[in-house]
């Protein structure tokens, strides 16, 4: 049992395997039983990618994968930190803390599932996505649509259509699968009894909260801030919502499109 | 573990603490699954989030920015005001079992007036209260109050009049004059100073070619300020005789030793809990052993010893 | 490279760098080799170590200590004397084939002046100085110069009096107005400013439990200060409108276009050359490769871009 | 062909072996050519411990062996900087500066080489002597002295006499070797044509000088100062001499006894 409730830890662990996929992003796994037995999808890590303080902060990097005492990330160098944890090799020590956040899941509170999810993910932001596949299990997932920019994401692209046989892929180029973004393959509406998870961008998640402006509900949508503590205690990471600042760490990742004020999210 | 805690013990401006670690303001979460006492092994006090008259929103874009070895923080003061704090708040920072004080935000005259009234009034009854005069103010012409030693003074004077418990007044390092400045807050009545808040930094948007906060400074913390932080320690427990409390960039048990030896009676610890849930635990244990290799019996013998 | 080198020129002060990479005071030995142009690949012009009248020791005892993503100093201007200087180091100093800024450390009005009599009077003639106001003196009360815009102006007429040519004054971010001792040096007709100077921090020695530095304080230099020094760097160039030289924690490009955004013309870089020789390299063709993201076809046109 | 001069630089390098000695010390292989091949004994690099600028410093090592293109250092942990070499694998990278310094020989300026040398090492000081011995021949070693603080040395004390055949060992507790200090197994004067090479803690090194106070001018002290740059600019590692304050980094680290000022000396 976790005594400590929901709240996150600080894990000392070592990285298990890590598999470059190309145009600097890779896939991370770390043993680390307590994560991996808890994390839910759209669940996130704060790791820390280097030695003593500096880089200071954690990166949040969502959980990809769960099974036994090892769970999976997937990282993109945009930065020192992440170009950092590119660097990893087997055996290396790593600080998580973890498993953070309101996933998927939870956000939904008790409601029964869906009878049908679509999920749209767009550039790393598809990687929480397979997750939740695997949890929801095959037969609820109506349609899988994921884009990336386009030249220099081949590698990326060639792990998604691994990841989620039967994708819906474009690239903004053309380079991987369709030209196109992920709103050219969304349904103009939303069936009854479906839901849309989205993941990526904060422009994409805009857009589609935008497409389907009646059914905010039914859209849940893991977003991205700038962060500190991961815990709930800086109010770092406030995003503004129909009910005040609420923080993505904590509050989120996952909140629904309607909660979300849209038009007063700033770049992060 | 219960010799350890006796060892470290010590009394701090009104308050006896186990260890002379304090969680700093804004750093830890209304969570009351942090609050419980499995999670604050080793700390001896906690300072809750400020807590102003009114709700405030805070500020809107970036609120923080990591920097080498630290990071700046423009969080405005976000909280739901005195009433929502003694509403939903206050059980929870209750089930700690420790010493807590309540952060409270030097606005207006008034409202400060208003708000330890409501406080000393709250039906549990709360201990302490930690005075923050770093946050720029109309009543002080839009200076921090903490800036001078005349507004510095006012303020400990105002909440002095309306707080008999223990009050420990927050200095800002940007201070002109920080040792005038305790003075000043010494002779008005405060009971222990905490030395210090955030330093004056800032931040560009690379991408965007402007400043990545919207006030445009920001507060730099964490451990990259820890030798600043400890000159400003040193200075002002030369300059007054009421407890000091350092605070700035303390990671390890080493910076807590050293602020103790400059005179510090205790350390408050903030942003380096963003990096590590165990720190209070790990910095008493050092400290422990520290005391325990140099010979000395009790925490209280290394307060200032660095100074003789 | 010949097409990078246009890109980054910028004229600051009264002399034309070919890139706004600055080596600071008091980091580059006068070590032949290291004045070498193959070892200053990227290097727009270099300061010497300060400069004062007589030869001086220098500080016992400890001189450097590590601080996160930082290090304290307390060298106390050892250095031969300008006599010594002239004599044994400004071949040296020649060789490098780039500007250079002979760092005067501002002693009592006399010695001052007798110091850059000497200069300007050297046959072979020196180009610029750099006039360091941030170390205490007698002839200030004790303080340094550059702490109030009252004594800084004085420094700075002092100084403009006896050379002629370029003079660029480096401030202290220890001045408590700093954007006023700006505004005091420029009307006294320094030619630019540096802002700033090291920060004051402090050292505690564990073991010997008192302070790591004889004299105490010590000034605080590496990456941990680069948000406070680029909030300076802000202030000052809202106050000025002589060129400003950003100065203090610099160690990436992101760095330097971070304070040439907030108006800065140029940056100077210490204490990051003791952990990599290559920076100037690294941080000159990072700005060349921004400055061409952003389609900007020279340095001069991101000075002070990300004020507007 | 060097074309620097002799001053230092810095290069990315990698571990190419690691083997701990015990009790936090151990052996560090690192493949960099230009520093092993033109690195002397007593000569040293900055070692730069961690990820980032936390810690912001290089550590000073003596290089203890150089061959081909590798060269090896020993450390033994004392603070946090120590303890992330200790934390080193196979192919971790490292930065390293050097090779820094005036060695044994070149302190000895254009003098020919003694007939015999008496190495005279403590505790991790004795590292750079080993790389001596080799380029002094063994004919030429009148001696070997060597001496370790006794308990927790003891992984330490097996390498030396792994090293140093036929080495005099001492220990303060007689844990390894004989119970005394490198002082006893000293002879009472310094025969003609000897030289003493020396490399320890500050208070062996002064009693050495002061055990044979009018041979100062053949006694060759290795020293250490705590260091910024490493290049001779900072001027943070001066100690007093008899022609004013010289810097460890590039004016030594090997002294004549007689240049140095022992009772000014502060501990570092
Ligand atoms: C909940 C959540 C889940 C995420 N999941 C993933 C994932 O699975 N895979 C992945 O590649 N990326 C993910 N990201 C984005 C990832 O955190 C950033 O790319 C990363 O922090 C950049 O770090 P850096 O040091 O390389 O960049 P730098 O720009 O050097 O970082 C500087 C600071 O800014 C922060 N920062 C920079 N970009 C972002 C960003 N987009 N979001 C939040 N903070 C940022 C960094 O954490 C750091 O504190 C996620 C972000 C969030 C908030
Ligand atoms: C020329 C020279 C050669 C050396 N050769 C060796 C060697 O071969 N093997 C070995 O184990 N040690 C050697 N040392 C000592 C070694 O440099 C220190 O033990 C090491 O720097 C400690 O770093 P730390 O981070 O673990 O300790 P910390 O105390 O955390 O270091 C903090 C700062 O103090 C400095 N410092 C601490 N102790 C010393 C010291 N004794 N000398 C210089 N700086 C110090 C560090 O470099 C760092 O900048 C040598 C020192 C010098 C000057
Ligand atoms: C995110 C954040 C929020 C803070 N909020 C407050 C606050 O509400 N009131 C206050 O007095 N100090 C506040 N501080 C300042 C800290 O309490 C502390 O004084 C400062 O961060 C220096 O300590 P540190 O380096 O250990 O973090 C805040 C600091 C941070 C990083
Ligand atoms: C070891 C050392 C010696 C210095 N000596 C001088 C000096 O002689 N004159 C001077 O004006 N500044 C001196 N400085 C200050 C630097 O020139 C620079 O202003 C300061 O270190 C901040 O820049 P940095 O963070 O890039 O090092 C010295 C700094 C260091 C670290
Ligand atoms: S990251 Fe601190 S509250 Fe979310
Ligand atoms: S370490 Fe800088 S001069 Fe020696």
């Amino acid at each position: 049992m976790n005594c400590g409730g929901g709240s996150p830890r600080d894990y000392a662990a070592a990285v298990l395997g890590h598999r470059p996929l190309g145009d600097g992003s890779g896939l991370l796994a770390v043993r680390c039983g307590e994560i991996a037995s808890s994390a839910e999808p759209g669940q996130f890590v704060l790791i820390r990618p280097g030695t003593g303080n500096d880089p200071f902060l954690g990166r949040p990097l969502a959980v990809v994968d769960a099974a036994g005492d090892v769970f999976k990330m997937i990282y993109r160098v945009v930065g020192r930190g992440t170009a950092l944890l590119a660097a990893k090799r087997q055996g290396d020590p790593v600080t998580v803390r973890g498993p953070i956040g309101r996933g998927f899941f939870s956000a939904r509170g008790e409601k029964p599932l869906p009878r049908k999810v679509i999920l749209a993910g767009g550039s790393v932001g598809a990687a929480p996505l397979l997750f939740a596949a695997r949890r929801l299990g095959m037969s609820r997932i109506e349609r899988t649509v994921m884009g990336v920019a386009g030249k220099g994401w081949e590698g990326f692209a060639e792990w998604l259509k691994e990841a989620f046989p039967g994708v819906d892929l474009y690239s903004d180029d053309g380079t991987a699968g369709t030209k196109g973004t992920v709103l050219s393959g969304l349904p103009d509406t939303l069936p009854g009894d479906t839901e849309l998870w989205a993941c990526g961008p904060q422009g994409m998640l805009r857009a589609i909260a935008a497409k389907y402006p009646r059914d905010g509900g039914r859209i849940l949508a893991a977003l991205e801030s700038r962060m500190a503590c991961g815990m709930g205690g800086c109010l770092g990471c406030v995003i503004p919502t129909v009910s005040g600042n609420r923080r993505v760490c904590v509050d989120g990742p996952v909140f629904t499109a309607e909660e979300v004020k849209w038009n007063e999210l700033s770049s992060c | 573990m219960n010799s350890l805690r006796a060892d470290l013990s010590i009394a701090v401006g009104g308050l006896n603490l186990e260890t002379p670690l304090v969680i700093a303001s804004g750093v830890w979460p209304y969570d009351p699954a942090l609050w419980s006492p499995e999670r604050l092994e080793g700390v001896g006090a906690l300072c809750t989030k400020a807590v102003s008259l009114q709700p405030r929103e805070g500020n809107r874009g970036v609120r923080v920015w990591e920097t080498p070895c630290g990071m700046l923080n423009s969080i405005g003061l976000q909280n739901s005001g005195v009433r929502g704090f003694l509403k939903n708040a206050l059980a929870v920072v209750r089930n700690s079992g420790r010493p807590f004080l309540v952060n409270i935000v030097m606005e207006s005259a008034q409202e400060v007036r208003e708000n330890l009234a409501l406080l000393r009034d709250a039906p549990e009854g709360i201990e302490a209260v930690e005075l923050n005069i770093s946050c720029p103010n109309a009543d002080c012409d839009g200076m921090a109050w903490g800036i001078s030693p005349e507004s510095a003074a006012r303020a400990v004077a105002i909440a002095r009049s309306e707080w008999k418990g223990p009050l420990w007044v927050k200095l800002t390092p940007q201070a002109p004059d920080l040792p005038a400045v305790a003075k000043a807050a010494e002779s008005e009545g405060a009971d222990a100073l905490v030395c210090g808040n955030t330093w004056l930094g800032m931040a560009m948007d690379l991408k965007g070619k402007r400043p990545a906060f919207q006030r445009v400074t920001a507060g730099l913390s964490g451990p990259a300020v820890f030798p600043l932080a400890l000159r400003t320690v040193w200075q002002v427990c030369g300059a007054v005789s009421i407890p000091v409390v350092g605070c700035g960039g303390v990671s390890r048990w080493e910076d807590a030793a050293a602020m103790i030896l400059a005179g510090a009676s205790a350390v408050e610890v903030g942003s380096a809990l963003f990096t590590d849930f165990d720190l209070p635990r790990k910095i008493t244990e050092g400290l422990a052993g520290y005391l325990a290799e140099e010979g000395l019996a009790d925490l209280a013998g290394l307060v200032g010893l660095g100074r003789k």
